[in-house]
């Protein structure tokens, strides 16, 4: 169903964009803290840059294949947070409570709370990214796996 | 009866609401066609999504990302409530999105994997097929 | 001037509501609901929501139309199905009744952007008098949906994931 | 570390779930015993749990350590667990349930899986870490997300088998999502009228504020909240998912559904019913309990006939569980003590009693390819072990002593007597005619006729649907022995629900 595109506009365009959207998802991530944004669309427009690329470049292309790749890591967004989590578990106090993250350079409890948060933001990115990519591998029938022979 | 009704008008928010809950469940319910069963469900889905947001708003205030903070990210002044809408409906809100679009992905996997199967999205004909 | 607006963007949402409905080709009639989401966001980012608006046109509009989109490629791209099944009674009936008892509920409710609603005066002045002090985070909507209810975000991240490997269990099969 | 507990019980089958997909890329058998390792280790942490919660007494876990609102004590910021008597001994259940059910499906999984292996315990650890959520939430949101996670593996997993399977999930997926919608529409509701999604503070301000009982958001928001749940626990005139999903999902994966589902559904609705609403609560003019108990009656008795009228045997069954859940509301639609010990013994029998049956179902498609209540004849030629058990557990879900099935319908007769409800006395004997009448149908079957050529085994029987078969079996008759220091147990419950 997915084969590549043909018109040499809407490829480089999708040259163009990919890297902006891709750039343009970390600044929404990383500034989640500040202005509207954070994990799930950073998450989603990371997720989507790549499936742009599957898109326009078919499913042989090298951007399909580092979405191949990426698939992969799928479980990796949900280690981080909910290990973000855990360590607090470690450092002596509830669940998910960020001031207790043991952080040598940090002391105030409110500054290990914002990286707390600041972390737990990329752990939702990643899982989002790979899971939409994923779900795309599926709907359109890739085969998302490249060792299948073993 | 009439004061229900009044009370409902006062509300366009609502309304829509209404409007948008009851068509999307009947769609869901009645469509024989899956993908549009599942327009319907999404209908649904956002439509209680709105009404969550609209129990959040508040009239003349801003949405919530605080002012007047410095650099090193304290507050400068006293911070009124009364100032921004109120978040937790829209944390709920964010969440209640994603889990829809969840369970988008997975019923549309369900129904490619049904096409593949019987060739149709039509339910009465894959019923049909399947006899 | 702002009740114009409310009013016309309501009706607008309606409208493309109804589009994605009747539509028979289903294609347009996703893309129709893509239009929808966007207005929704619109009607969000109005009311005072601008991280929901953001999310609702990231993920509503853009990444739920990939998805339908993709499924339609790969299959049926038309509503065949011409005449229209009478519909079941108990519809009739169910659906009027579940109207008029979201009216009666309706009266009850607190009145739309009241700022002394229960809902706004019960935790959420915390929230935004604390955000700042607790966690450094000038957006709320983030630290409460990062920190404060951190563990239903987790949880909802746990459904993307599931998400993924139920399609992943649907669908990749027949490949081998 | 032992406050943490109730958290560690959900993080073990949930982390175990994340990491699964990484391993099982290279290490494809290495899910099974994962799996297997994962939900033992919660079932010990369960029961160092349960005797922990005897011994010291509910305790309530805060999330992320926000317990305290600066303005109001009563309303934590965060997310709140409940670790009580009730929602420990539900675990215990759940987290044994779910293990032997886990022993049971390796045998019969089915072969075309191949590489999704991975992907089938994944779901399956999801599955129970939502339903393990789902039983401590103390939160109405967090018991929405919960469910979510549970539904939405429940869907894929019904739909393995691929064919009719697949339209049957899809149909689950339609009618479970619109159960989750109808549940957030009560939410919000709720939250729209009192300000808080704690569940504490919820009941705190009912009590409070008596108006806000005879307020039409709380009537219609738990209207909502109780339709969605009644989806989700597949009430009578909503249960148009189960008997399909039941039949059609893959025979290792019914038990599980059969057993846990819609008993954790029905448990979130008792604790919003009695911890949040209170017993005394009203729709209109009517007593809420007086209209679920007529809501239980005509799903008993109607689940039953229906159940009556199936030739296939899964199909069946899961008519019956429909039946038992009109049972149960039943029990706890009386507002006594004796009522509510009575039916939480009777949901946690009712568990083991349809994982038992549908064990046995799945055995004899597994061993002698019989699905229906004709072919099951040949039962008695290849697996007489198998009738003992089936003869256990029809006892139990007609209610004959010393099974546990028994009490807990003897205690749910006694609480209606109590109450003077002879309605109710009658819907469970009508009931309990009707479930002997269906298994009367399956042992003349199994007894009389002539077991046909096939009757030897297909296959050999394997030692682990032997032993699930058997702990099953096994549960249900100590349950019965064990029954009156559970009801009493329960009963104390009760006494702390205010009733």
């Amino acid at each position: 169903m997915i084969h590549a595109h043909d018109s040499a506009i809407v490829r480089t365009m999708s040259r163009l964009l990919i890297p902006l959207i891709q750039l343009f998802a970390l600044y929404v991530l990383c500034f989640g803290q500040y202005g509207p944004g954070g994990g799930f669309v950073g998450g989603v427009m990371l997720g989507t840059s790549l499936i742009l690329g599957i898109l326009v470049f078919g499913p042989e292309s090298p951007a399909c294949l580092v979405a191949k790749k990426v698939t992969h890591g799928d479980g990796i967004g949900l280690i981080i947070f909910a290990g973000v989590g855990g360590l607090c578990l470690i450092g002596g106090g509830e669940f998910m409570n960020y001031s207790n993250l043991e952080i040598p350079w940090v002391d105030t409890e409110s500054h290990r709370r914002y990286l707390g948060i600041l972390l737990t933001q990329i752990g939702v990115a990643v899982d989002i990214a790979v899971t939409a990519i994923s779900i795309v591998f599926s709907l359109s029938l890739i085969d998302a796996s490249e060792e299948s022979h073993d | 009866m009439i004061e229900h009704i009044e009370a409902a008008l006062h509300r366009p928010n609502f309304i829509a609401f209404v409007v948008l809950f009851l068509w999307g469940f009947f769609i869901m319910i009645t469509h024989p066609n899956l993908v549009k069963k599942l327009i319907g469900m999404y209908l649904v889905q956002t439509s209680i999504i709105f009404l969550l947001v609209t129990v959040g708003a508040k009239k003349e205030a801003t949405v919530p990302i605080l002012q007047g903070s410095d650099a090193t990210g304290s507050a400068t002044h006293q911070i009124d409530p009364a100032d921004y809408t109120n978040p937790l409906p829209q944390v709920l809100t964010l969440t209640a999105i994603v889990v829809q679009v969840a369970t988008l992905g997975v019923s549309l996997a369900l129904v490619t994997a049904i096409y593949q199967k019987y060739g149709s999205l039509d339910e009465d004909e894959i019923l049909k097929r399947i006899e | 001037m702002t009740v114009a607006f409310e009013i016309s963007l309501l009706v607008l949402l309606l409208m493309t509501a109804a589009g994605a409905i009747m539509v028979k080709d289903l294609i347009s009639s996703v893309l129709i609901l893509g239009f929808y989401s966007f207005l929704l966001a619109l009607v969000w980012a109005w009311l005072g929501a601008v991280d929901v608006a953001f999310v609702e046109a990231v993920v509503g509009a853009g990444l739920a139309t990939v998805f339908f989109l993709l499924t339609l490629f790969g299959t049926a791209s038309k509503d065949t199905h011409i005449r229209r099944t009478a519909a079941p009674a108990i519809a009739l009936i169910g659906l009027p009744l579940l109207g008029l008892l979201l009216l009666y509920a309706a009266e009850d409710l607190p009145r739309f952007g009241d700022p002394e609603s229960q809902a706004s005066a019960r935790v959420s002045p915390d929230y935004l008098t604390g955000s700042l002090k607790e966690t450094h985070t000038p957006n709320v909507v983030t630290s409460v949906l990062m920190d404060y209810r951190a563990f239903d975000t987790l949880i909802e991240t746990a459904v993307i994931f599931t998400a993924g490997i139920a399609c992943a269990l649907l669908l990749r099969r027949k490949q081998q | 570390m032992t406050n943490h507990l109730p958290v560690i019980i959900f993080l073990i089958p949930f982390l175990t779930a994340i990491c699964m997909p990484m391993v099982g890329l290279k290490k494809r058998h290495w899910c099974r015993p994962m799996a297997l390792a994962a939900v033992f280790a919660m079932c010990v942490a369960a029961l160092v749990n349960f005797s922990l919660v005897l011994d010291h007494g509910e305790s309530r876990y805060a999330f992320g350590g926000w317990s305290i609102s600066t303005s109001l004590p009563a309303a934590p910021l965060g997310i709140e667990w409940v670790n009580d008597r009730l929602a420990s001994t539900m675990l215990v259940a759940l987290s044994f349930l779910a293990s032997v059910c886990l022993i049971y499906g390796g045998p019969l999984l089915p072969q075309s899986l191949g590489k999704q292996v991975v992907h089938y315990y994944t779901l399956i650890l999801l599955l129970i870490s939502g339903l393990s959520g789902i039983v401590f939430a103390g939160d109405l949101f967090n018991v929405f997300v919960f469910l979510e996670v549970a539904a939405l593996s429940a869907y894929a997993l019904v739909g393995i088998p691929g064919g009719r399977a697949l339209l049957v999930a899809v149909r689950y997926l339609i009618l479970g999502t619109l159960g989750a919608s109808f549940y957030l529409l009560g939410v919000v509701f709720f939250y729209a009228a009192t300000g808080t999604l704690n569940m504490a503070d919820l009941a705190q301000q009912m009590t409070d504020k008596p108006e806000l009982m005879t307020s039409k958001a709380i009537i219609a928001g738990s209207t909502f909240m109780f339709i969605g749940l009644g989806i989700k626990m597949a009430l009578f005139p909503l249960h148009g998912w189960l008997p399909g999903a039941y039949t059609r999902a893959p025979d290792a994966i019914s038990p599980m559904l059969a057993g846990l589902m819609t008993k954790i559904a029905l448990y979130s609705w008792v604790r919003i019913m009695f911890w949040v609403l209170g017993a005394g609560a009203e729709i209109g003019h009517v007593h809420l309990l007086t209209l679920l108990g007529i809501l239980g009656a005509v799903a008993a008795v109607v689940g039953a006939l229906l159940a009556l009228s199936q030739q296939d045997v899964k199909r069946m069954f899961a008519y019956g569980g429909i039946s038992h859940i009109g049972l149960i509301l039943i029990g706890f639609s009386q507002g006594n003590q004796t009522g509510f010990a009575g039916a939480m013994f009777y949901l946690i029998n009712d568990a083991f009693m349809q994982a038992g049956i549908f064990f046995i179902a799945g055995a004899a498609i597994y061993q002698h390819g019989a699905r229906t209540v004709d072919e099951l004849a040949s039962l008695r030629g290849g697996s007489p072990w198998m009738i003992g058990a089936l003869i256990i557990l029809a006892m139990s879900m007609i209610g004959i002593p010393p099974t546990g099935g028994f009490f807990g319908k003897w205690q749910i007769i006694l609480s209606a007597i109590e109450e003077g409800n002879y309605l109710a006395v009658g819907a469970v004997v009508v009931a309990t005619l009707l479930t002997m009448a269906y298994f009367q149908r399956l042992f003349v079957r199994i007894f009389r006729d002539r077991p046909t050529s096939a009757s030897a085994p297909r296959v050999e029987t394997h030692l682990s649907i032997r032993v699930s078969v058997a702990v099953t079996s096994a549960a249900i008759i100590v349950l019965g022995l064990c029954s009156d220091p559970i009801i009493k147990f329960f009963r104390d419950v009760a006494a702390s629900a205010g009733l």
